[in-house]
């Protein structure tokens, strides 16, 4: 359990000379629920984008499984097996629901265009192996009731269930969660938070996330990474951090 | 070495002619958002009207001011028919809005003022002077001169104006624009009207230079790769644009007609603007969107 | 959580797996039996040769141009250029190579449209939205300029103009207006069928999540580039047969000028009016565009007859289509299709669904 | 359901309906007729309207007058409608569609396409339907061969005699052909199929007769062309031929005068030879000179009459009186008489009565009109001496040449600038029977009757 399933090391990131990251470097076990908190703009979106290739760092190295990322572009991160969920819903919100978890087994797909085309070899059968994860995952986060509604006509919070689902359907090593509670009361994020929990250890999943709620971090996660103006201040363990001077004065004892 | 230059000046000069056109899809781009493909029939109409009331014995002033009260007039029905019952549409939508507008602008162009040709003599001559070794028409100056009079006004309206300021504004954020108190419709009466006159300098130009006829209509041809290299967004990018395009699409036709075969000028432009806008996805001028996640 | 309790079917938008579920298959052959049907009830040949075939041909092209931008979300104003490419590329198969059946010197044709889209789609890569739109004006300008300039293309002819050879396949003579009628009807009717298959399998979730948020299709393992570049090399591939059926089944005899910006308009008005990312809207659309005029024309020709001065007419007719195209955007601006289906909706008479 | 939606609905499945009925007027009425239905395919809105209107005026004007004055062509009278095409192919195939089949009992004897791509979509369906289609100064140039093309009449002149009398009269202001030796002639064309119609006459006519023989394309629409006479100042030509096209002819004429070509060694084509070609250009067209077959003037015999009994009695399609006489409207005076007279031809072989497409199509193969007969219509100077036969579908192969004093076109050429046919008509035979090869047409046997 204690090998590492991704490492981050020395990575920097700055847009138009104004620097996001600054040579941040840590470990995110296999199995194990990490969470990156901070004050806004502390640069912890950014590095989830860096991750999975939506930015390109200035500098920096990451391994994922054992292999070094040396271009982590989006497509290849979901390759290799690393989900994502973005901090405003990014859903593809003119498809049901049902088309949204389905459109996130596109890594698993086998057959061609030309197959999906005249309806022969690989189509039907891939069709119908799709529609049976996509209905299990469904049926795990407790949405079929919504199951054909266009997404973009549901409320934010089952959107982010949604989005959740596509992350989980295609059954990655690695999820990157933004922000997965972010405007929900206190029942909804108890809901969410057992999801999760119910993810990383039926599931084996490895789990980044972001969340503001300090309270829900600490009892979910079991590695907190406290991020300040792109630097990192604070790395371990929930208790740790919560007695690290540095974290309690830059972040812990302004907001809360 | 002479015959380069005239080449390059009958190009920059011709493509001060396309900006004037292409001012004022800027003009509405900008407002509203909206490719306003109707330019051409508004420059159609703007020039029939004109002449019409010129040939029926009109004197110039009053020529122009009537066709100018029209146009506005115009303007104004179209906002509150058309786009205000379009708010909130898409791209396209609103495009090929304009697109049915144009059947109808010139169809009332046609119903009210007929089909004919008609020469519109502006007073100035279009004859050529020299100018050193090379010949150049007083009247192509004179559209320079009106080009670069019609880009200062309408910057020092922009950047001066309340109105001017609060239309920057919406570019930006159309919210933030309304909190200044410029309620959206008025502004895009206003703009719509501002496009109308463009649009009757336009049509005054080109109709002296071609006749008022029909295919005033076909300049909008001209001013779309000037958009696309100057961008959607800017005033001054336009005329960068219309001179860039001139310049090279005479030079394309003089030194790469031969090798090709002629009519190059038909593709040149957009090759250009092609070429231009996979190094600048936005044009020279325009503003890119940051996108984030 | 939500007083939203039951799932409300979608309004007006088509997603794959909804679609998969729809029984179109008695509908379809329904519409079939009709369209057959038709032959022997509608004789006249003015049926043929001013309605049904271009009728069937602008569907089509507005089937491929849906493809591209209701579907993958990539506009183009290049479907004139992609139409000419399939006209004189299958001229000159079925020129050069005559031996060929018909159905392959058309589907040859198309793959010349398909490399032509791949390449002018290309730019979608790197440019978005409306400045991607107005790029491939380039191809727009281009193509036809191409097939004009250089008499290779035509067989040399004096004026640059292409003309059918015969139209044979297993022996019948399709030269006829009923045989380029079938040939245009099986045409459409096979490239929808191979349209609705892939719209409604993974490919076209692809393209509509890419559509919907380029970005997040990507993080989802969509590869972005190669789906784009397929919506253009499948939409381009259907288009250059709607344009070689123009020029062949059609008219007989087009230039490059035949397939003008004013076509590229035309197509994507007709996907727009009747209703973007919907195959069924290629259809409304193009019926509105192709006969709303006649009609108009027929109407106004029997019952004004004289009574109007003729320019005063066909200008008011003019006038007339341009305020139904507005009135129709504004109504409904999602398209006819999404008229009618909320239409349907409320009488509920035929529940299509399951 | 919402009452709008209701109207909407309710007023397509009216317009469905509507649609439906359309045909049916058509197959009515198969008795015997007594008037000859003759479809006008016009094109009054859209880009061209500002010829399509004096045209058809000028046809309307001479058909009327048949009926009026004549009482018909033998006591058949004339009766039509108009379809729009807006000049436009898809427009006009519809419109031939729509009419095709006759009216009220009446077979369609001739069809008139006016638009040059519409005629050649034309080509085959008016065989199939046996319906010939006159094309007067446009339309394909190998059609003049009837034994490849049954149905297709490119009647008096065609682009190749265009561009050979141009050519001619050239050579007349030179003093002789020999003299055209070493003249630089400039070719500015519209870039369309049917600007390229001559490049293959000049070219061989430039090989015969020794003269620089430059092309120059204009792209369509030709509202900017500094960069092409910026070329025609560096080349120097002697003359230039102008093949223009709707806004181009203007725009030349101007851009001429700008860059210092004069404009009275400018020879327009047929297309680049009406009033509203010149007229805005302005002051600086005077001289500018064009090739027609449609001679202006009002002073004509058959236009005096039309005057008379036509335009005076308010009686005329012309809203503009400033165009009676232009060359517009003489063009639509002109194909209205070849019309009328084909079928006359037509009636003495089968009865007068109206006549169908296939012996119209013997009434103009058989059609002469020489200077006796042009005297009685009154258009002896408006129409050239014209014979037609099988192989030869244009017949006249001459036109006149105009030019502008800035009001009005004079005619300057001594009678009809005659074109070198015996030298083209070979090639022409040449390249219809590559025509009949490509598309597996067996010609028709050259047998006058």
């Amino acid at each position: 359990m204690s090998e590492a399933l991704l490492s981050i090391r020395d990575v920097s990131l700055s847009f138009k000379g104004i620097k996001a990251l600054t040579a941040i470097s840590f470990d995110v076990a296999d199995g194990e629920i990490c969470a990156l908190i901070g004050p806004n703009g502390a640069g912890k979106s950014s590095l989830l984008n860096v991750i999975n290739g939506v930015y390109r760092s200035d500098r920096g190295e990451l391994t994922f499984a054992g292999k070094a990322l040396r271009r982590p572009r989006p497509r290849l991160a979901a390759r290799l097996g690393i989900g994502r969920t973005f901090q405003n819903n990014a859903l593809f919100k003119r498809l049901t629901v049902l088309d949204n978890v389905l459109a996130g087994l596109t890594r698993k797909a086998r057959a061609s265009l030309l197959e999906h085309t005249f309806r022969v070899g690989r189509s039907a059968s891939e069709s119908r192996h799709f529609r049976e994860l996509a209905e299990d995952t469904i049926a795990f986060l407790e949405i079929e009731a919504y199951r054909d509604w266009i997404v973009g006509q549901l409320p934010y919070g089952l959107q982010k269930r949604v989005e959740l689902a596509r992350a989980l359907v295609s059954r990655p090593r690695l999820l990157l969660l933004d922000e997965p509670m972010a405007g929900m009361n206190h029942d909804e994020k108890q809901e969410i938070s057992r999801f999760i929990l119910d993810v990383n250890r039926d599931l084996k999943t490895t789990i980044v996330l972001i969340e503001h709620d300090i309270g829900v971090v600490m009892g979910l996660s079991d590695h907190v990474v406290v991020l300040d103006y792109g630097r990192k201040i604070g790395d371990g363990s929930p208790q740790e951090v919560r007695d690290n001077p540095d974290v309690v004065t830059a972040y812990l004892g302004t907001v809360h | 070495m002479s015959f380069f230059l005239e080449t390059l000046v009958g190009g920059l000069l011709a493509g001060v002619m396309y900006s004037l056109v292409a001012i004022g899809f800027v003009l509405i781009y900008k407002a509203s958002g909206i490719f306003n493909f109707a330019q051409g029939s508004m420059v159609l109409f703007a020039a029939l009207a004109f002449v019409t009331l010129r040939e029926a014995g009109w004197d110039f002033v009053p020529a122009l001011l009537v066709t100018l009260v029209v146009m506005v007039a115009g303007a104004i029905a179209i906002e509150r028919f058309v786009l205000r019952a379009l708010i909130g549409q898409s791209d396209l939508t609103l495009f090929m809005a304009t697109l049915g507008l144009s059947f109808v602008i010139e169809g009332l162009a046609q119903l009210f003022m007929g089909a004919s040709v008609h020469e519109l003599n502006l007073g100035i001559d279009d004859i050529p002077i020299e100018v050193g070794p090379i010949l150049v028409s007083q009247f192509d100056l004179l559209a320079a001169a009106t080009a670069g009079a019609l880009v200062i006004s309408l910057s020092l309206f922009f950047n001066f104006t309340r109105i001017g300021i609060s239309l920057r504004a919406i570019a930006d954020d159309p919210l933030a624009a309304q909190s200044i108190g410029i309620r959206l419709p008025t502004l895009w009466r206003i703009v719509w009207g501002v496009a109308g006159l463009v649009a009757l300098v336009a049509g005054l130009l080109w109709g002296a230079r071609q006749g008022v006829q029909f295919s005033l209509t076909l300049v909008v041809l001209k001013a779309l790769p000037v958009l696309i290299i100057g961008g959607f967004t800017s005033i001054g990018g336009a005329i960068v644009g219309g001179l860039l395009i001139g310049a090279s699409e005479s030079l394309a036709e003089i030194y790469l007609g031969d090798l090709l075969g002629g009519s190059v000028s038909t593709w040149f432009a957009y090759v250009v603007a092609l070429a231009f806008l996979l190094i600048r996805p936005a044009g020279l001028f325009g503003d890119r969107a940051i996108e984030r996640v | 959580m939500t007083a939203l309790a039951a799932p409300a079917p979608p309004e007006t938008v088509e997603s794959p797996e909804v679609l998969r579920r729809w029984r179109v298959g008695p509908l379809a052959i329904a519409g079939l039996v009709l369209a057959f049907y038709a032959l022997g009830f509608v004789v006249h040949d003015y049926w043929f040769n001013a309605i049904l075939i271009p009728f069937l041909i602008m569907a089509l092209a507005g089937l491929g141009l849906n493809l591209l931008t209701g579907y993958a979300g990539q506009a183009s104003l290049g479907t004139g250029a992609f139409m000419s490419v399939g006209a004189f590329a299958t001229y000159n198969v079925l020129l050069r190579l005559p031996d060929l059946p018909l159905p392959v010197s058309l589907v040859i044709g198309g793959l010349f449209g398909a490399l032509a889209g791949v390449i002018f789609g290309l730019p979608s890569l790197r440019i978005k939205g409306f400045y991607l739109t107005a790029s491939t004006l380039a191809a727009q300008f281009f193509l036809p300029w191409l097939f004009n300039q250089y008499g290779w293309f035509s067989n040399y002819t004096t004026s640059g103009s292409i003309s059918a050879p015969k139209l044979v396949f297993l022996g019948a003579d399709l030269s006829t207006p009923l045989g380029r009628y079938l040939l245009t009807l099986t045409s459409v009717v096979i490239l929808t069928w191979l349209a609705w298959n892939l719209v409604t399998s993974q490919v076209g979730r692809n393209w509509m999540a890419i559509r919907d948020m380029d970005t997040a299709a990507a993080v989802a393992g969509i590869p972005i580039a190669f789906n784009k570049l397929a919506s253009f090399a499948i939409s381009s591939f259907i288009i250059a047969i709607a344009g070689a059926l123009w020029a062949f089944a059609y008219l007989g005899t087009v230039d490059a000028r035949s397939f003008d910006l004013d076509r590229s308009f035309t197509v994507l008005f007709i996907i727009i009016i009747g209703g973007m990312g919907s195959i069924a809207g290629a259809f409304i659309g193009s019926a509105f565009v192709i006969l709303v005029p006649i009609l108009i024309s027929n109407v106004s020709a029997n019952l004004f007859a004289g009574a109007i001065d003729a320019g005063q007419s066909e200008n008011l007719q003019k006038i007339l289509f341009g305020a139904l195209i507005v009135y129709f955007l504004i109504k409904e601006p999602n398209g006819l299709y999404a008229l009618l289906l909320r239409a349907r909706r409320r009488l509920a008479l035929w529940p299509l669904k399951s | 359901m919402s009452s709008r939606l209701k109207k909407a609905l309710r007023g397509l499945a009216f317009a469905a309906l509507a649609l439906a009925a359309v045909p049916s007027v058509f197959s009515a009425a198969a008795e015997e007729a007594k008037q000859q239905y003759f479809p006008l395919a016009t094109f009054r809105v859209g880009a061209y309207a500002s010829s399509g209107i004096p045209v058809w005026a000028g046809e309307i004007d001479y058909f009327r007058y048949i009926n009026e004055v004549e009482g018909g062509i033998n006591g058949v009278k004339l009766f039509w409608d108009e379809c729009e095409t807006e000049w436009e192919v898809e427009k006009g195939v519809e419109c031939y569609e729509r009419v095709k089949a006759g009216k009220d009992g009446s077979p369609v004897p001739i069809f008139l396409p006016h638009g040059d791509p519409i005629s050649k979509a034309l080509t085959e369906k008016t065989v199939a339907d046996k319906i010939p289609q006159i094309t007067i100064a446009y339309g394909r140039t190998e059609s003049i061969d009837g034994r490849v093309f049954p149905y297709s009449f490119p009647v008096l002149f065609s682009f190749w005699s265009e561009a050979s009398s141009v050519i001619n009269h050239i050579a007349e202001i030179e003093g002789g052909k020999e003299k055209l030796k070493g003249l630089k002639i400039a070719t500015v064309y519209h870039d369309s199929p049917y600007g390229k119609e001559t490049q293959v006459p000049l070219d061989f006519l430039a090989k015969t007769y020794g003269f620089e023989n430059i092309q120059i394309p204009v792209p369509h629409p030709g509202n900017e062309q500094s960069a092409q006479w910026a070329k025609i100042r560096q080349l120097k030509p002697d003359y230039v031929f102008l093949r223009g096209w709707g806004v181009m002819t203007p725009v030349a004429i101007k851009t001429a005068a700008k860059t210092g070509f004069p404009v009275d060694h400018i020879i327009g084509g047929i297309w680049s030879g009406s009033e509203e070609d010149v007229r805005p250009a302005g002051a600086v067209g005077k001289g500018y000179k064009a090739v027609t077959p449609f001679p202006a003037g009002a002073d004509f015999e058959i236009l005096k009459k039309l005057k008379a009994n036509i335009v005076d009695k308010g009686l005329s399609d012309l809203k503009d009186p400033k165009s009676f006489g232009s060359v517009y409207y003489n063009s639509g005076v002109i194909e209205a008489i070849i019309s009328v007279e084909a079928i006359r031809k037509a009636q003495s072989k089968f009865g007068n009565r109206p006549v169908t497409g296939e012996e119209a199509q013997w009434g103009l193969e058989n059609l002469k009109l020489d200077e006796a007969r042009l005297k009685e219509i009154g258009a002896d100077g408006l129409v050239q001496p014209l014979e037609l036969s099988i192989k030869d579908h244009e017949g006249g192969g001459a036109g006149k040449i105009l030019q502008w004093d800035g009001e009005k076109w004079n005619i300057v050429s001594n009678g009809w600038v005659r074109s070198d046919r015996e030298l083209l008509l070979p090639l022409i035979y040449e390249r219809a029977a590559a025509y009949a090869k490509e598309k597996g047409i067996t010609p028709r046997p050259d047998v006058s009757n």
